[in-house]
């Protein structure tokens, strides 16, 4: 019963609760100045017309539309003189009224076919209020529910599904190898430029042939002297560019003395200062 | 007193469980039960029963697992709920007193709205027209826009009739919300069905459509477009409201 | 097992509570904790005893309900559990795998991640300031972390030098992945020259190592402590970096 009294006020037309609504409408009637007033608070001729059969203090399914009908016309004409506007369709209504009053009043006449008779008209009109009234009780009914995150409540703090992002990698042999080999390859020609320390420079071939040349006394073919240093290909070639230019340089000194016998033979040496 | 609430909220099992039915269970079931439990406790929304079957071995009778534990939490401070066709743990009905301010603030619907809604539901599939029929004054925009607001109802899709006005049907949230386990379970449904006034059309005396929010199109619906923002049906006020006069 | 989980998981309690607790309680004792339960489960934050004792007259003893509904969910699949001082339902810890949905996402591994995987494989074990020697570059802590979570690295132990840095070496996983019967099976250097991976005129004295991925510790490698993580050793990367730098 509480329940219902909490529905009532969250139910801003107090709709749902039949009998302070019935007080209202009784109110209004005691005053027609006020009644006519309300007249904004209606929601269309249907409205009303269940407002006033709510008058009859009847069921509904026992109205009696003709006093509906009257009773809703007397309504009608009492605005008309207080000079109140009404909209058309309570107009539109009052005159479907008159019409079923009339039908209803006067002996049936043999009627063109597919005409509904008064009585039909009638029950019409008392099946559409009853409807309406099924389905306010109804929305009041809904609005009374044990309604979610009013009356009751799911969880407060709901535990959400956590996403856990597995990575799965993905590599194939030939990536890997290819890696590998790929910065083993470029890290190796890093390496060789080092070694190319081992290459001899000038000073160092001076420094050699000076130690060479000292434990000689006669002509000797430049490559002989360098033979310890002419077995690896890789020295080979430096060894002998280096020595053949520091030769031509302790030459030009006058430490040196060479002598080739003709182009491409044999470069022959020998240290001057023994010589002399 | 107290006593008797618990009594009366207990959900539908004819008899309680006895209090040692814990004691007797194999430890298996016992796991199963945590599981569904844990699964119903920790989730946002309801959970179907497929949902939850989906984390045990195919074949595993979920349902009994679920009205199992719908008895055990019986007369408890929450319950073990059915909406929409689908389980969730609510707060028990008699405790709402207590949780007023955890209540979030609800819009207020006009009385035009509350009756609209009400037709929606069980009319469904019900178009604006038909609406206006039924209250006997036109429905304006605002009213069903806000009603689409609140999530309650949805556009279902067209009826094969003249100007190819929209159908409103109610949605799996209003299920949620006013606590229905299907639109079955609308108060009186059966009442208004026997009297005839689920019937949008005359006379009383025919066969009387229940209502239906399956999301299957009726025989006489069509599919929305795919853009139903491009026709909106509600701008063309004039046309629909010619059906709501009084005839 | 799921007997010994249950056991396991089962809250601080050393007892769990007969099953009969609930009906000797008393009415009025039955709805203090129904109302206790409703309130820490609507809640949407966990509730101090001081916002739950405010629903009950003054004096009531709030700690000894909750204590008393935290053993009624002990072993349950929902925990009632403290945290910062305040109170709230959790899903049992041995079940949060529910809560938890994998989403597997296929990776590549990035060019320096195959480098130094390749180098690990090659070279092991070895250091990360070795990897770095060998790589010519510096290498990110993440590179070795994704390929610790591969799984197909681990740390070995640790080399007996200063800074005792890390050794990492390959795993059985990385033979099965790769699909090598054994660790030798990887391409020599004359295989590599054969497939066109490596240049037929490398520097003389380019060399590789015979790789051994056997697990036994090293004469140069010390084990890993008992707890690695304490003393990680990937995030002291400053330390250990120095050992790589160019001699």
């Amino acid at each position: 019963m509480s329940d219902h009294e909490t529905s009532a006020d969250n139910d801003p037309a107090g709709r749902g609760d039949a009998s302070a609504w019935e007080q209202n409408v009784r109110l209004d009637l005691d005053d027609r100045e006020r009644l006519v007033v309300d007249v904004e608070g209606f929601e269309g001729p249907l409205d009303l017309l269940l407002a006033l059969a709510r008058t009859q203090k009847v069921d509904l399914a026992k109205i009696s539309v003709l006093a509906l009908a009257q009773q809703y016309l007397d309504f009608i004409s009492e605005a008309r003189r207080l000079r109140l506007e009404i909209a058309a369709d309570y107009l539109v209504m009052a005159a479907w009224l008159a019409f079923l009053k009339s039908k209803l009043l006067l002996p049936a006449e043999p009627s063109e076919a597919g005409e509904p008779t008064g009585a039909e008209l009638a029950a019409l009109l008392a099946f559409r209020l009853k409807r309406l009234h099924a389905m306010r009780e109804a929305s009041a009914q809904l609005m009374n529910r044990k309604r979610l995150g009013r009356d009751v409540f799911a969880r407060g703090l709901p535990e959400p599904i956590r996403i856990v992002r597995k990575s799965t990698y993905d590599a194939n042999v030939y990536d890997l190898l290819k890696a590998y080999s790929q910065q083993r390859a470029r890290t190796a020609v890093r390496s060789m430029r080092m070694r190319q320390r081992t290459v001899w420079s000038l000073k160092e071939a001076r420094e050699e042939l000076e130690r060479l040349l000292g434990m000689t006394v006669d002509w000797a073919p430049l490559d002989r002297i360098l033979a310890e240093f002419l077995v690896e290909p890789e020295l080979r070639r430096t060894a002998l560019a280096s020595s053949f230019t520091a030769t031509l340089e302790m030459t030009r000194e006058g430490k040196l003395e060479i002598r080739q016998t003709k182009s491409f033979a044999p470069l022959f040496v020998r240290w001057r200062e023994r010589a002399a | 007193m107290a006593e008797d609430e618990t009594e009366r909220t207990r959900p539908r099992l004819p008899l309680p469980l006895p209090s040692n039915v814990i004691a007797l269970q194999s430890t298996d079931r016992r796991e199963k039960l945590r599981i569904v439990e844990a699964l119903l406790f920790a989730a946002a929304e309801p959970l179907d029963e497929t949902a939850l079957a989906s984390h045990f071995v195919p074949g595993e009778d979920v349902k009994v697992l679920l009205e199992e534990l719908q008895a055990l939490y019986a007369g408890r401070g929450v319950n073990l709920v059915r909406v929409a066709g689908k389980w969730a743990f609510r707060t028990a009905e008699d405790l709402s007193f207590l949780l007023e301010k955890q209540a979030v603030e609800q819009r207020r619907l006009s009385r035009a709205a509350l009756e609209t809604l009400a037709i929606i539901a069980y009319h469904q599939p019900v178009t604006r027209a038909e609406i206006e029929e039924i209250r006997g004054v036109s429905t304006s925009k605002g009213t069903i826009d806000v009603l689409l607001e609140t999530g309650w109802i949805k556009m279902r899709g067209r009826r094969r009739a003249p100007g190819r006005p929209v159908t409103y049907g109610t949605t799996e949230a209003f299920l949620t919300h006013f606590g229905f386990d299907s639109i079955q379970d609308l108060p009186g449904v059966n009442e208004l069905k026997g009297a005839g006034l689920l019937d949008s059309n005359l006379p009383p005396g025919f066969s009387m459509p229940s209502p239906d929010d399956a999301p299957d199109l009726r025989e006489d619906e069509d599919p929305l477009e795919d853009n139903p923002q491009q026709e909106e049906p509600l701008g063309d006020k004039d046309d629909e409201a010619g059906g709501g006069e009084p005839t």
